[in-house]
């Protein structure tokens, strides 16, 4: 069933305790976003030394499809390069809309989220913050 | 006053025998946002299409005669309904906001200098409140908002205070998408006609659910759309007094509004034809009157009475559970219920009710200063019409606390 | 190509069985003002309203995901249908009016300076003529007519001559529902970019007769109306190229066309959902979509070609009759007659048809400067679809055979 | 049968032959109407002598409907005071309307129109004169 699918253990765990979660303020944030749909708010700020991701940190909550997404997605894309982080990200976008199938192994825990693709309103959930993670890297890429 | 028959009601309403995903029955509790259809809405619509259908006013022949007496009939269906002088000041339009950027458009624009002043509520939906914001711009007139108290009721102390000769239009909700609140509409209209001010009423919650009467509220203009009062999409109602709209300038121009045209100029056709442009949507028409003859047989104040008795008990269901916040208490109000459930996030609120078959909203419900005010970002929404019933607010209050279990017990 | 089978395409519509006054079979010669449904389309908004009813976006529960679904999926019919290179370039409006006005208000207001032009031709319906003659006022743009032959064909040549850098908006209308010209846009678009104008085609009769594609025309703008293509009313589309949609503000404003609102400032949403404010008529884009896929079941070259046959034979016919004035003579030419009868009033002439069930039109046809121009008041029109046939021409010669002994043996 | 009522003899006879028929210029109309759903223009020319119509002639044409409708107009309220031909005005535009059934008598030839209220388009036709003369009248009185 893919409601359970959506809401499972690793999802909740996510969104009960998201990593990498701590205040961002204005002036911190590498971006914003939010979610028209209902108004939830992002705010990450990400780091880069040398050519990886050094530091990732997010701020505001959303439901728990777009928290856990969020809180999975900066454990994944931590001392990534940024190119190697456009990949995940289309990836991501890409199955989350049912577009394109990668593989678990690929994902890893970020596969749970793969059931979002049959609630066409939770796909914005789900991909709010890997929309704003592509907006910081051009941001710092510029 | 005997009390609605729900039981019968339902019947009349071919998709709530819908089944949902997952087997369940279908609980639809997203009234505010738009109303399902009696099947005589329907059958209206399908009668126009197949025997009646042409374009209306300038045909000669038959089908063009029918048209515009069914358009017409419709449009004096309406005066009579919402207690207008004549059908002449029932303009018809898309819906509740194409009535209100209308009469922004037509009417404000001329009637504001710079430095007047629009009054507004804190609790208006975005379509009561954007055309406004694009006539402060546009007129260099500035905008103030009458306060909500704590309890949802608006502050009508504060209201007194801000009324001056600076105010030129007051433009509020009958009764508020989000709190529910129902506006003491009346006794604010007066007090903004003394203060020399125009009021715009937007009935879009109000009117689909009481009694409302242009003539005893004395409202400049009012605003509904057909959609949410059982009627068809893509149909709306201003209505504006006949002196009003005799000096307004038209909105949009085309076909079906003028008297007389030339290459580089035009004379307007007489009210109400002067503010609809185009073809009319006449099956659209057709389906709202069929609406307000619905509503009138099964009768305003006994739907109103239904919906009060379903929102006192969905307000008790709701209260018994813990860690829920209702936003919106006030005293006054109509079927329309928002909360807030600790650590569930109305998102996932709504899921959860889906999963159920339960239709419920969750977000701003396009009133997102309100919600901020209230110190949310999200609410979750129930609202009620005729066909609800009390076995729905027990699903209702059931799956709200289930899913308050769900996410308490992780 | 085989040819349209219009005997079996006539049981598709219900109305087309109607008896009219006296008994008499219905003959619908009116569809230049408005078409026939085939039971397909009033299927798909019944459907919609027993089925899947629901306010649109922002919506979590199934109901409401359909209703998105449905909506979306019909722009992007919409979309493929006219060769638009996304859905995005899809504006959903109430008509062909509604996308007119859209266009002049939200691109128009921007774009003009005074002593700039706006070129359109002397065979525009009202609705692509009071829109710029607004604009023009607004702006101090001045107004600028490319003249017709006498024919009925634009004078291409004084088109050529009226090309200036002046000319920043060129809007005309595909086909002319009065004359029947279809004019040469193509050619009209190209030399327009050059000369720096944008373009907005009226192509309310031009759609739904015959294949038009945006892209092959490389048009701006793009208005019709689904009523007049065998769709609901109520539904239009402003069809636009990206780059302008972005650069363009909104037109109405109000509820699912915001990004964030605040009280005293909103973002806008993206395209196209910044110029849909309000409830969008979901039933009737379910029903345009049923329209077009009818349409194109049927073959849009099919539909010309049956069209084409039946106008030849109609013009063969009426100009038979002594005493008749066909006007409009052009060579490219689609299924519209008009004509004047020596002492019979068009009006007359609509009663006597009328009497023997056959549905024209009288008057100015809502392009009063046109009719003006070829020296009438008024004149009489027959417009033919797909499920006219040639019984039916042959009842129109007759009856306006007919009418013209009865006033002519006075 | 309405329809063959709505083209009897003496209202083509009429539409052939007008009455009072004849070129109104612009400085001489007293006023001018039109109706708006097919542009037909009419222009009327109205002279009081003391308390009574002493003339009235009219210019442009409609259909038949409204021609007749015109010439006999003008015949009926010739010599008439400007209260007696507001009365004529309410009575026959009450009979067209259908909102009142006033006796062949008090309405002589006119009576023939009392079909038109059976084709609601046409009222406007038959109507267009004697509002036209009711603007007149306000217009010679003030
Ligand atoms: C209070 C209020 N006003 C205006 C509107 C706008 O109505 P519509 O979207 O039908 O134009 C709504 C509903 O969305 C509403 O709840
Ligand atoms: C050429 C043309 N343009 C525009 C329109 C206006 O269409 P609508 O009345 O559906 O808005 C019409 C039809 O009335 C038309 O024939």
């Amino acid at each position: 069933m893919a409601f359970e699918d959506l809401y499972r253990e690793v999802i909740l765990r996510h969104f009960k305790k998201p990593q990498n979660f701590g205040p961002v303020s204005d002036e911190e944030a590498t971006v914003e976003d939010e979610n028209p749909t209902c108004g939830d708010h992002f705010r990450l700020r990400v780091e880069l030394q040398g050519d990886r991701i050094s530091s990732i940190r997010f701020d505001g909550r959303g439901c728990a499809i777009s928290t856990s997404s969020c809180s999975m997605m900066t454990e994944r894309v931590l001392g990534k390069t940024p190119s190697e982080a456009r990949a995940m990200i289309s990836e991501f976008l890409g199955m989350v809309q049912g577009t394109c199938d990668p593989s678990d192994e690929s994902l890893g825990d970020l596969a749970v989220l793969r059931s979002v693709r049959d609630f066409p309103v939770r796909v914005k959930c789900a991909g709010l913050c890997w929309q704003a993670l592509s907006k910081a890297l051009d941001k710092l890429s510029a | 006053m005997n009390a609605l028959n729900t039981e019968r009601i339902r019947r009349d309403f071919p998709i709530l025998a819908r089944t949902m995903r997952g087997g369940k029955r279908l609980v639809y509790l997203d009234n505010a946002a738009t109303t399902q259809k009696p099947e005589c809405v329907i059958e209206a619509v399908c009668d126009y299409y197949r025997n009646h259908n042409a374009n209306v006013h300038r045909g000669f022949h038959q089908l063009s005669e029918e048209a515009t007496e069914i358009l017409e009939s419709a449009r004096a269906r309406v005066a009579d309904f919402i207690g207008a002088g004549s059908p002449q000041e029932v303009v018809f339009t898309r819906g509740a906001t194409e009535s209100i950027n209308l009469a922004a458009s037509a009417y404000g624009a001329a009637a504001l200098r710079p430095g007047d002043q629009i009054l507004l509520t804190v609790m208006e939906h975005h379509s009561n409140l954007l055309p406004w914001q694009q006539l402060a711009r546009q007129t260099g007139a500035e905008l103030c908002f009458i306060p909500g108290r704590e309890d949802g009721a608006l502050d009508m102390d504060a209201f007194q205070q801000m009324l001056s000769p600076k105010v030129k239009i007051l433009a509020m909700t009958h009764m508020s998408n989000v709190l529910g609140t129902i506006n003491p509409v009346r006794q604010c209209i007066a007090a903004a006609h003394s203060a020399g001010a125009r009021v715009l009423i937007d009935a879009a919650q109000s009117l689909p659910h009481f009694k409302v009467d242009v003539a005893d509220l004395d409202c400049d203009f009012l605003a509904f759309s057909g959609h949410k009062m059982l009627g068809p999409m893509g149909i709306g109602v201003l209505y504006a007094k006949r002196e009003l709209l005799d000096r307004m300038r038209p909105y949009q121009t085309g076909g079906s509004m003028i008297h007389r045209v030339a290459l580089r100029d035009a004379v307007w056709a007489d009210v109400p034809y002067k503010f609809e442009a185009g073809t009319p949507n006449v099956a659209g028409a057709a389906g709202l009157k069929a609406a307000i003859d619905y509503l009138e047989a099964a009768g305003m104040d006994r739907i109103f009475q239904h919906e009060q008795e379903l929102v006192r008990y969905a307000l008790q269901r709701l209260d018994a559970l813990s860690g829920i916040q209702i936003v919106g208490r006030a005293a006054h109000r109509g079927a329309v219920i928002a909360w807030h459930m600790k650590n569930v996030h109305p998102h996932d609120m709504a899921q959860f009710a889906d999963q159920e078959g339960i239709a419920i909203r969750a977000g701003h419900h396009c009133a997102q200063p309100l919600v901020v005010r209230y110190g949310f970002a999200a609410l979750s929404r129930a609202s009620f019409y005729l066909y609800n019933d009390r076995h729905e607010v027990d699903a209702l209050a059931d799956v709200v606390e289930k899913t308050a279990r769900f996410f308490h017990g992780l």
